[in-house]
């Protein structure tokens, strides 16, 4: 029988080691990222760490400004640990990312990480980080985007002109465990999303020797429409269920 | 002595009279997010936002209202609408790479006169954020430049070449700020408005790289 | 206002030219395959095309032998006008496809085609046909597959090793028209599909100047739900409905 | 004499043995599309279509039931299950080229003793179809080669070199027929099992390749 359903969070990442490479769904904000899985990878204390993703993160001190900073639109939930909690805790020794830094004056983990120099960073836009992904995912090598060409991500990249345009070589990327965040599965990992939660969290289903899938809810298998099904369960090895009631930063270590 | 500067509302009140019937806007994030409160009535225009959405309605600005899983790449709660699509990354920026949105409104650190964009680098800082800016920069059909003429310090921000780092090369059509609005042509920066009370001489001093000055100059209409 | 319902199939493709390039979408039956565009393509009567699609066709005459044929499971309906038709009428010249021949003693139109070397055939596999229309709607030039290295596909092809493994290198192809075929529609152009329908048919939305969507019905804006809506109306310029009665091949001529 | 050969659902109930439990399955048209009614009861496994569907259930046989929107890619009606899951010929594509099936069971013209794969090519005709069955080949975790083991005239499938054109090169992992099971190792060929009734001896004899016979050979077991 198929069930990608494990128990707890702990369990989920219990064969990451130091060194992995993971890809970690999210765009930047808590009701897309993957926070209780992220907190499991910070309770088990893997170090040098290749982390994958849109944003480097906050973390905790910094979420509290931002907190403070974005009630008057939107309420932060206080089980949003992000990748900057990974970051500050040191576990990461190189960032792909978009967004490494604070957009303001504030310098996060990752920034200072970069700056110190015990944090490589790979800088690239979004649309060739995701493509790359789901090349990984898809089984292509290596595609040429016109995104980058005359700026700082084309350094020590090909080129090649296509039909008159420059185009950019960029490969494919593959982690060792995609962390992923959904609302809905069912035993056979098939994942539907809640608005803007998919953002990169589709992409990184399958681009990883393990997929694993943090989600609000498991159904029943036939529950979900299958022509809703977003993410289906092929790509995902394993479903931890979030808790019904949100823990805060400090219960979960 | 030169007319007022005009205001972050009213800079976005004028970009968003380019938006034609019909249009694939994104905008983003900072004065550009405004552009969305001043489309003209008669116009249909659906707003696309990288992280997955397109068509979507209003910014929400009741935390009782908000839900973080209907959020905008600015971080903004939005509204649904009826029309709305959702996607992922991969399909999001099939839509950017391939050529399907219509305007981008980018805000700017530095515009160079062949329509270079310098955005990404933090003032100050020593890292920078591409995000989904460079995709939007170097693909969507018309980018327009929507920004404070000069620094905080009155130096030009629209200059000769980039000192900051690109972000995309000869992306901008279109430059928009709180004195003027420009075109990116072969030839050069051609000044085509200036605001309320400004001339060209003045827009010029403030403005590192040459302007064009067409017979046809006209002021900014914002109506 | 955004309206991109338009009244019949011959308006939908009335700005069609001798020498297009047309995407149809479909798999190979009657069930995701845009019939009336295709008809509507037929009476224009326009010539010198390059047909990008799964298959070639049966054309008119072969259909009524596998529609008897297919009779014990599955009703062929009347209305199911397939590729075969355009090349049987000679208007294609040229066939990028997975599938021109029929797989047993029959010769499709196609088939005599290329035997008399009137019809240009570029055939691939069905992963790199999708890939390649994808790589056009969304702004890739070019990419590195493993699939076809050592094989009839690879001829005058680049090959390239990435971590040991060839690849070959493959383009973005796009088109003058893609004809697809969707179940209901809104005025946006917002698609949604019923069980099989999809197969090429999302992919080749948005990959050619002018898509147009051949629709079971329309519904009004916001009937459709945005987290089932698999391709969003940005990749769409026309859509037509289908008639409810359906039309023979005697009547659409 | 040899025993008989074993007719095309007993083959496809060999070549099911080898589907293990969890296992994402496609199966070629013509005889490996059998294989669905052989998986063992104790075992759950997901049969992908590559025309985009994933965990259906048994094909429909009655076309009054029988719906022209949802097919396999062999064009047979097939029926909803739970947990089925839809997609695009992109996103099937991508769980065939990223190496997310476990077990595709082709049909064969032809199998070289280093595993190269010749089934695209029509007999008797000069046009081939690739469809998805190249990718498919390429890419799934093991290749099972499903095929009558001789031609219509008699003559050998299981060849040294193929002579009609291949649809990948060494691909096949094992070789299913009516008359042995072969696996393919970097050795060669190896004979692992014979039909009942069958000596390693009578299989060789129609086999072009040369078969290593191992100690542990054994007689097929169907149950």
């Amino acid at each position: 029988m198929i069930n990608k359903i494990v128990g707890s969070f702990d369990e989920a990442i219990a064969d990451m080691v130091d060194g992995s490479t993971l890809l970690v769904g999210g765009f930047a904000g808590a009701g897309e990222c993957p926070s209780y899985l992220i907190g499991a990878v910070a309770r088990k204390g893997v170090k040098d760490l290749t982390f994958v993703g849109n944003v480097g993160g906050w973390g905790p001190n910094l979420m509290e400004v931002v907190r403070e900073r974005m009630a008057v639109i939107l309420t932060i939930p206080e089980d949003f640990y992000d990748p900057g909690m990974l970051v500050g805790r040191g576990q990461v020794k190189k960032g792909i990312v978009t967004y490494p830094a604070a957009p303001g004056r504030f310098f996060t983990p990752m920034e200072w990480g970069i700056m110190q120099g015990e944090i490589e960073l790979e800088l690239m836009g979004q649309g060739t980080l995701c493509e790359r992904i789901r090349a990984g995912k898809g089984g292509i090598a290596a595609f040429y985007t016109p995104v980058g060409v005359g700026t700082v991500v084309a350094e020590g990249k090909e080129v090649r002109e296509f039909n008159g345009r420059k185009y950019l070589l960029e490969h494919a990327l593959r982690g060792d465990f995609s962390l992923i965040r959904a609302h809905k599965a069912d035993r056979y990992g098939n994942l539907v999303y809640w608005g803007t939660m998919r953002t990169f969290n589709p992409v990184m289903a399958g681009a990883s020797t393990v997929t694993v899938a943090e989600v609000d809810e498991v159904v029943e298998l036939g529950e979900l429409d299958p022509e809703c099904v977003v993410t289906p369960g092929v790509y995902v090895d394993r479903v931890v269920v979030r808790p019904k009631e949100p823990k805060p930063w400090e219960e979960a270590m | 002595m030169p007319g007022e500067r005009l205001d972050e509302q009213v800079m976005a009140l004028r970009a968003a009279k380019e938006f034609q019937d019909g249009m694939i806007i994104n905008l983003g994030v900072g004065i550009p997010t405004y552009c969305s409160n001043f489309v003209p009535p008669e116009r249909e225009v659906l707003f696309h936002s990288e992280n997955g959405v397109i068509g979507f309605g209003p910014i929400i600005d009741d935390p009782d209202v908000a839900d973080n899983r209907m959020i905008n790449a600015g971080g903004q709660p939005i509204s649904k609408k009826p029309g709305m699509a959702l996607m992922d990354h991969a399909e999001s920026f099939c839509i950017i790479r391939g050529g399907h949105v219509d305007i981008t409104v980018l805000g700017s650190l530095q515009v160079s006169e062949k329509g270079d964009l310098a955005n990404y680098m933090i003032p100050g800082k020593q890292v920078g954020n591409l995000g989904g800016g460079q995709d939007l920069a170097f693909c969507s059909k018309k980018v327009i430049a929507l920004m404070i003429h000069t620094t905080k310090e009155g130096g030009p921000k629209i200059v000769k070449e980039c000192t900051e780092p690109i972000t995309a090369p000869e992306c901008v059509d279109q430059i928009i700020t709180d004195i003027a609005v420009i075109e990116v042509t072969p030839e050069g920066l051609v000044l085509r408005e200036v605001a309320p009370g400004w001339t060209a001489e003045e827009v010029q001093a403030l403005t590192e790289a040459r302007l064009i000055v067409p017979p046809d100059l006209q002021e900014m209409t914002l109506l």
